[in-house]
């Protein structure tokens, strides 16, 4: 059993006899509590009582305002490999108050489904495609498991990958290459069956330049797929990855009908997928409903749900109306209706991890912060709680080191040591002397560019109140995607929101943030897309000749590209302490949180528990949902 | 026969002020922040793969020769393709559609006839407590902002009341039922204002008919007061109300891109409000495109029925 | 028995201005056949002393006082339903001065003559028709079986006049009101619209009172005259004897303002000064404060109509016709014009 | 020639006599009274605000309530109560005092967008009547242009290109909105440019351009006038509406609209956040509509709404002055009557005819 709690929230949870005292982001491995005794604190709120494994408060010791329930999640044990046991947690950190993570929540899928009813669920966008191949929109990555398969899947705790087309484990040949069994009973949903054939394809089809995929730099890492048998397929890397066996499970990798995608060329397929998933496209009304129907002939079983249905709501507080009053099962909760979501006994509220590192980026070559001395300074006038609240209030946790709270945890880095180091208390005096040293004082213009969004303008919001505070001038700018974009390109901007997704591995985070763009294969000319290396800091250093800071930036893009290729996670961990050590002192930006997503679910959804993953929830080897009305 | 030939020549009329819309929505389009090749493939695109995008959307050439490619391609019936979509700009317009255009049909069936019958009814109780209140709410009514009013009905009669759902989107002539009690708040999200409009205007023209020669004429005669408001005046006061029943199309699509995004409703101005957030130039221009000849078709066709309604205007 | 008696009538406007006195007490009546003309410059309240008769006075506008006899029937009692329905149109009928924007311009002119047949009588639609194009006949318009769908718009000025006065005709009035009917008319137009108004009042014979500023107008088609003045009427006598002898300064100003051919310029008299605001008009006699003759009582007493004729038919009101007040005796004009013409100002309302 | 000059200074004159004729008959509609009285208001704390802001750097309002600009992120989304009256918002501001702050914003941008489009309008207007021809074919095709795009639509590509920021809000729809002036003004000289002042100032020798802004489009204004305070209204839901797309106005500047769209997301929980602005909002369209129909009515010769109705005065007194005239029902000593005299033909006491000439 693993047991996280967040920030501020200390609780108990017991099982049989022994009860289990747990702090603020400590982990207990044990049995699967019967019930778990929570005393959880926010800045606003105290709700202590005992919960049972479900979560469900039966004996409230104090009610104050905000929350009266916690949500306990469990994941079944088992499925776990120890080895993964340490990354386990990090999914846990975001659900609910206090996530218990067991498997008695899911039923078994071989049971007879005897639930029906469709699965209504909110998302905000239109799909734009329903290719895997080319798609690049959170949402539809996760309801494309439904539709298609992919050789692993990701365990809904995140702790690991088992194989789901695969036939067993992959077999390591040899560094590069590797040999995948594929299982003989899948077919696709018109009917074919799904070969080796069809994975090679639909994994070269990606990595294939000329098909244009934006996801292609996610599997550049594999060099060929090749059908070695009716039903095996070999995978020939370009170099070893640390992050093969997710891209394998993700949709990245999605197996689509060869002859058919062919035949009907991307265009129709974006339109008409085809995948062999639980799920098959019902029906799409532009802009309104995604319809999925169930595969009777799933390998895994028939689904339980006669379908889902996603309704595209822009506006998240309308889909939240309609979660509340019904119509619906399934919404995003955005953060001011939190606590009235935790106070609804219908709505089942789990908060998810993002997997991202939210803050701003300082521009290092030029403007007010190409001193290093002016950027420290920002350290000191800000203070990060206040900035996460005025971000995103409950629905993040501060991060340090440039990485989720998440990647932390599975990977013990120092973030105490970091937080001490450098994130350092709220002191205004110190913050003007150090602009003062940096020959700003106080008198100079500081414009702070926001992208679109309440988490954005939120946290430029507070951080121009705390720049005013000390008698600089500083406006917001709010700005449109593309200015944001240009902005970046062209280096034009003083301090600006930033905000980079990954997954829980550092790589996610060094690799592409913190790595010098010019040293890319055939480097980037200055003047193109995509030039976007974090707030020029090479730029910035090698523009003024600053020795000391390029020495230790040659250092940083060595090894955050030598931590790509390479296994051992001991060594990869050594490289990223180091690469942090490095990072830190120059502080090119200012990490403030990663976020988190909070999903409403309609009590009457059985056996339904959402992952950050994202993985076929409504259907997989460990649950099963349904729809009591 | 005249009318016809009015009607025609009227719409020959519009086709320079679209020339000059297509030509300031490809100025205005191009001179958006941003490349759109660089928002699709995100903070770190392959340069292969971006020259390779923007050599085939030919973003790459001349504006000029963009401009006269498009036009070109625009004559021929092709509004281009949608570069976050990969489809067909005339697609994605049709698709979208039919719930703009039921949304805005049903607003003016709701508008209109209210607004003619408290319009009259304050004409003809011109200065009594009645037109007073119905003045009032004619004032309240275009001064409410349709956003806020759409999350006050939210919040209400969903949230509170449980009456109707808040979001999406069901044709009429599928299921005319559910349909309805979809359309019913966004409906009165957008006829409010037009109602009161409308409403206002019917009210002053048949203030200014009541006191035209020729209804005096009409109760000297001893026509009963029924039929001179109804028959005599309405018909005259008809006249600007069409115009401005004409002229209200622009208001009402542009309400549509707030009323769409708040209600969830799958139409154009959703489709706009998301291409220039995402800067799909040829999907913007479209829908623009498609806004504005809706906008001229609608004043044209109110010309037309001025003509119809007015023998005194001489089409020649 | 007189078939129209008009008595004391008051029709007040209240505007945020103050009240518009524009009709104070007139009196007149009109016999059966007969044709009165009521004559006064601009603002003298003639049109709304008229259209008070058939209660056609809106708001802000509104009889105060006075009685109305028509027919023996007091027509301020009736309620709007009962003189819609009893008197307009079917008994009282009304021309105005401006056909062009009388007529509706968005209904043909049969369709509008039609409905008022249809309106007050119990014709069919088909032979309220017929009616129709018999009553454009008769008030000349050429070839009506085709004009009769025409708009309004289609006809000539003079034509759409006639179209006018074919409705006035068409239930068979006992009384016409024409107001002002051919000011808005050129002098040879107005000539033939005049023939027709004779010729109508021949075939029809219905009692008329016309309303104008011209004085030869009213040579033309009336029998009798009474001339108002800023809300009164100040004389009134049959057209010959007012003409040849005037009682009241201001008819005997009138008169003598008209341009004859036979007259020089420096002959000409008008009267001077402007008529004073029917809001706020002068105390005692109206006419006083252009009067010539002007006395001491003028300001404090006002005079009503008095008997200056020999067989009761001539009335003026000027206190020099009161025997109990003290005066000095006026020279007064003597009236040495022969042809009455028109009165300076050319429009009314 | 000096003849020519003094009508042309008449014309001049008969234009500033006419505005002032219009203020003072305002005051006869109870509705533009209000509506005054509202934007009075408005005007008051939107100069309150600025010197506030500008001079004392926020010391008054802080002093008197609460500083517009100050976080506490331990008050988020407070309820409304005594030490905030319409609570608080997600960084834990006072709204009220944001709400007095915002009425600098909406006036200013309603009165910017208009004047730009007022000023704009009225010269694209006049010159394309007054010159004819190309001219007017052309600048009215632009016009056109602009005008068959949906105000809002077009309002949200110019702030797409120009970024959102107060100034751009305005420009935005100061540009949208100069269509449908020009199209008043143009109408207006038409009908103007041959009347005989015009054509004196001709023949005076004066140049066209003094002709056109010096003696036509000043006579010209009322109408344009008065489009200008309705679309006051238009303009600000316009630019609230804008926000709540995300193309308006910047944190942490107190708008109106942007409090309002920021409030949507808490709507829920926090009715008071998204409440008051969308109340403010309407006061004030409200107020400038208000004003507007009463300048409309007044300044339109053919509505008269400052009819004063029958009720409003004492009839039987003015009947038993026997008619002569009183300014108003309380002037009633002014003037001798004739009553006494003894020449009264008819009883003055006759009933009041009851007509239903009202319909």
């Amino acid at each position: 059993m693993s047991v996280r709690l967040p920030r501020y929230r200390t609780g108990t949870a017991v099982s049989g006899d022994e009860s289990v005292e747990f702090r603020p982001f400590e982990r207990h491995d044990g049995p699967v509590p019967t019930k778990a005794v929570a005393t959880l604190g926010t800045q606003q709120s105290v709700t202590a009582g005992t919960y049972d494994a479900r979560g469900r408060l039966f004996s409230p010791d104090v009610t104050c305002s905000g929350y009266t329930r916690v949500v306990f999640s469990m994941y079944k044990e088992g499925n776990t490999s120890d080895i993964d046991r340490r990354r386990f947690i990090k999914s846990t950190a975001a659900i609910g108050a206090a996530g218990l993570f067991a498997g008695c929540v899911g039923s078994d899928p071989d049971e007879p489904g005897d639930g029906s009813g469709t699965f209504r669920i909110a998302t905000s966008d239109e799909v734009e495609t329903f290719d895997p191949r080319m798609n690049q929109m959170a949402w539809y990555s996760t309801a494309a498991h439904y539709l298609f398969d992919s050789l692993l899947m990701m365990e809904p705790d995140g702790s690991g990958t088992v194989p789901h087309l695969a036939d067993g484990e992959l077999e390591e040949v040899d560094e590069t290459t590797f040999v995948a069994d594929i299982r003989d009973d899948v077919s696709f949903h018109n009917g074919d069956q799904l070969t080796a054939e069809d994975v090679a394809y639909s994994l070269n089809w990606v990595r294939n330049p000329d098909n244009d995929s934006p996801n292609l730099s996610n599997v550049e890492f594999l060099d060929e797929a090749e059908a070695t048998g009716e039903f095996e397929v070999t995978l020939h890397l370009e170099y070893q990855s640390a992050l093969m066996e997710r891209t394998l499970a993700g949709m990245n990798a999605a197996i689509v009908p060869m002859d058919a995608a062919e035949e009907m060329g991307q265009e129709e397929f974006a339109q008409n997928p085809i995948g062999s998933g639980p799920f098959e496209l019902a029906n799409h009304d532009p802009s309104a409903t995604v319809e999925l129907t169930a595969n009777d002939d799933y390998f895994l079983g028939e689904p339980a749900l006669d379908g889902l249905e996603y309704r595209i709501i822009p506006e998240t507080e309308v889909g939240y109306v309609e979660l509340a009053t019904g119509d619906i099962h399934q919404s995003g909760v955005t953060e001011a209706l939190l606590d009235e979501a935790q106070n609804d006994d219908n709505i089942d509220v789990y908060q998810l991890d993002n997997f991202d590192f939210q803050g701003f980026l300082l521009n290092c070559l030029d403007g007010p912060f190409e001193d290093r001395r002016a950027r420290e300074a920002l350290q000191y006038l800000v203070d990060y709680d206040e900035l996460l609240i005025g971000a995103v209030g409950d629905l993040g946790s501060r991060n340090w080191g440039h990485m989720p709270q998440g990647v932390i945890d599975a990977w013990d880095f120092p973030a105490d040591e970091w937080e001490e180091q450098y994130y350092p208390e709220q002191d205004h005096d110190r913050a003007v002397e150090l602009f003062e040293e940096a020959g700003l004082g106080t008198d100079f213009d500081v414009e702070i560019t926001s992208q679109s969004g309440e988490a954005t303008t939120g946290r430029a919001t507070v951080l121009q109140n705390e720049f005013e505070e000390v008698g600089i001038n500083a406006t917001v700018s709010e700005i449109s995607d593309g200015e944001w974009l240009d902005g970046l390109d062209n280096g034009d901007f003083d301090i600006t929101t930033y905000g980079w997704g990954g997954n829980d591995d550092p790589d996610g985070y060094y690799y592409h943030m913190f790595r010098d763009i010019e040293n890319d294969d055939g480097g980037m000319s200055d003047d193109v897309v995509g030039h976007s290396s974090i707030g020029y800091l090479y730029e910035g250093a090698r523009e003024r000749g600053d020795e000391e800071a390029l020495e230790d930036l040659e250092r940083l893009d060595e090894i955050v590209r030598a931590a790509r290729q390479t296994t051992d996670r001991e060594e990869r961990y050594e490289y990223y302490v180091e690469a942090a050590d490095l990072l830190m002192p120059l502080y090119p930006v200012l990490g403030v949180y990663s976020a988190e997503s909070a999903t409403g679910v309609h009590t009457n959804v059985q056996d339904y528990e959402p992952s950050p993953f994202g993985e076929q929830e409504a259907f997989n080897q460990w649950q099963e949902a349904r729809i009591d009305d | 026969m005249g009318l016809l030939r009015y009607a025609l020549r009227r719409f020959v009329q519009i086709i320079p002020v679209l020339f000059g819309i297509v030509t300031l929505m490809f100025v205005m389009m191009h001179a958006l922040p941003g490349d759109p090749v660089r928002l699709y493939l995100g903070t770190e695109p392959g340069q292969e793969l971006a020259d390779d995008l923007i050599e085939s959307y030919g973003f790459d050439r001349p504006l000029h020769e963009q401009y006269f490619d498009y036009l070109v391609r625009l004559g021929q019936g092709d509004l281009g393709q949608s570069f976050v979509y990969n489809r067909p700009v005339s697609d994605l317009i049709w698709e979208r559609m039919e719930p703009t255009l039921v949304v805005m049909g049903l607003s003016y069936l709701v508008a209109l006839p209210m607004a003619i019958g408290l319009g009259i009814y304050g004409a003809a109780r011109h200065n009594e407590a009645g037109d007073h209140a119905s003045r009032f709410a004619g004032l309240a009514g275009i001064s409410t902002p349709n956003f806020w009013l759409a999350l006050m009905l939210i919040y209400v009669v969903t949230y509170h009341l449980e009456l109707l759902p808040a979001s999406g989107y069901t044709s009429p002539f599928i299921d005319p039922i559910e349909s309805l009690t979809l359309l019913i708040m966004p409906v009165i999200t957008l006829a409010t204002a037009q109602t009161a409009l409308l409403m206002r205007m019917t009210r002053s023209s048949m203030i200014e008919e009541l006191r035209a020669d020729y209804i005096e004429t009409a109760r000297a005669y001893g026509i009963p007061e029924r039929k001179v408001l109804i028959r005599h005046s309405f018909r005259n006061a008809l006249l600007p109300l069409v115009t401005i029943v004409g002229l209200q199309v622009s208001t009402l699509l542009g309400g549509s891109v707030i009323v769409e995004e708040i209600f969830a409703i799958p139409g154009l101005g959703r489709l706009f409000f998301d291409s220039l957030i995402d800067q799909d130039y040829s999907v913007a221009v479209g829908v623009t495109l498609f806004f504005s000849t809706l906008f001229l078709i609608g004043v044209v066709l109110t010309d037309i029925a001025y003509a119809y309604i007015d023998p005194r205007i001489k089409y020649d | 028995m007189s078939l129209l008696e008009v008595e004391d009538l008051q029709t007040y406007f209240f505007t945020s201005d103050g009240i518009v006195r524009a009709v104070d007490g007139v009196s007149f009546e009109v016999e059966t056949g007969e044709s009165l003309g009521l004559v006064g410059e601009s603002g003298a309240g003639k049109s709304v002393a008229v259209k008070s008769l058939m209660g056609l006075i809106r708001e802000p506008g509104r009889i105060v006082n006075g009685s109305i006899r028509y027919d023996g029937q007091e027509l301020t009692d009736l309620s709007e339903q009962e003189l819609r329905r009893d008197i307009r149109g079917n008994e009282i009928s009304i021309i105005f001065q401006d056909a062009m924007s009388a007529l509706n311009p968005v209904f043909t002119v049969g369709e509008q003559i039609e409905e008022v047949i249809v309106e007050n009588t119990d014709r069919s639609p088909t032979e309220a028709r017929e009616r129709a194009i018999e009553l454009l006949d008769d008030v000349g318009i050429p070839d009506p079986s085709q004009r009769i769908d025409e708009y309004p718009h289609q006809y000539s000025g003079g034509m759409q006049q006639r179209a006018m006065i074919a409705m006035a005709l068409a239930c068979d009035p006992q009384l016409i009101i024409a107001d002002e009917p051919t000011t808005a008319l050129d002098v040879t137009i107005q000539a033939g619209i005049l023939e027709l108004f004779d010729e109508i009042q021949e075939k029809y014979e219905t009692s008329m009172v016309y309303v104008t500023h011209d004085l030869g107008v009213v040579r033309e088609v009336c029998d009798r005259v009474a001339v108002m003045y800023l809300g009164r009427v100040v004389e009134s006598a049959p057209y010959e004897e007012l003409y040849q002898n005037p009682k009241h300064p201001y008819t005997q100003s009138l008169i003598n303002s008209v341009v004859t051919p036979d007259e020089t310029l420096d002959e000409l008299d008008p009267i001077g000064g402007t008529m004073p605001s029917a809001v706020s008009p002068p105390s005692g006699c109206r006419f006083r404060t252009r009067c010539s003759v002007e006395f001491g009582e003028c300001s404090q007493l006002t005079p009503p109509l008095y008997d200056v004729g020999d067989d009761e038919t001539h009335t003026a009101a000027c206190l020099r016709y009161d025997e109990g007040v003290e005066r000095e005796e006026p020279a007064l004009h003597e009236s040495t014009t022969s042809e009455p013409a028109v009165v300076e100002e050319q429009t009314d309302d | 020639m000096s003849g020519e000059e003094n009508r042309v200074g008449d014309a001049e004159l008969s234009a500033n006599g006419r505005v002032l004729g219009t203020l003072a008959k305002l005051r006869h509609s109870p509705t533009s009274v209000a509506g005054l009285l509202i934007v009075g208001v408005l005007v008051a704390m939107a100069i309150f605000s600025a010197i506030d802001s500008f001079l004392f750097n926020r010391a008054i309002i802080t002093w008197l309530h609460a500083d517009p600009h100050a976080m506490d992120q331990s008050m988020r989304y407070s309820e409304p109560s005594r030490a905030h009256p319409f609570g608080t918002d997600r960084y834990g501001r006072d709204v009220f005092a944001r709400i007095i702050y915002g009425s600098r914003t909406a006036l200013t941008i309603g009165i910017l967008a208009v004047g730009i489009s007022f000023v704009g309008g009225v010269i694209i207007g006049a010159i394309s009547a007054y010159f004819g021809g190309y001219v007017d074919d052309g600048l009215m095709r632009t016009v056109e242009v602009l005008y068959a795009i949906p105000g809002l639509v077009l309002a949200m590509i110019f702030m797409a290109i120009f970024g959102p920021s107060i100034y751009n809000l305005f420009i935005a729809y100061g540009i949208v909105g100069i269509p449908a002036y020009a199209r008043v003004m143009r109408s207006e000289v038409l009908s103007l440019r041959d009347r005989q002042y015009v054509e004196a100032a001709k023949l005076a020798g004066l140049p066209r351009r003094t002709i056109l802004f010096r003696e036509i489009v000043p006579n010209g204004l009322a109408p344009v006038v008065v489009q200008a305070t309705l679309s006051m209204g238009t303009v600000i839901i316009g630019a609230a509406a804008l926000s709540f797309l995300g193309f308006g106005v910047q944190p942490p500047t107190p708008d109106w609209g942007r409090m309002l769209a920021d409030g949507r997301t808490a709507l829920l929980v926090a009715w008071w956040v998204a409440l008051f602005p969308g109340i403010m909002i309407f006061l004030t369209v409200m107020g400038f509509n208000m004003l507007g129909d009463g300048l409309r009515d007044v300044m339109d010769p053919k509505t008269t709404v400052e009819d004063v109705g029958y009720e409003d005065f004492d009839v039987d007194s003015i009947l038993e002055d026997d008619g002569h005239g009183e300014l108003s029902p309380d002037e009633g000593d002014r003037q001798q009557t004739a009553t006494d005299g003894g020449f009264e033909q008819h009883d003055a006491a006759s009933p009041t005819p009851e007509r239903g000439d009202r319909s």
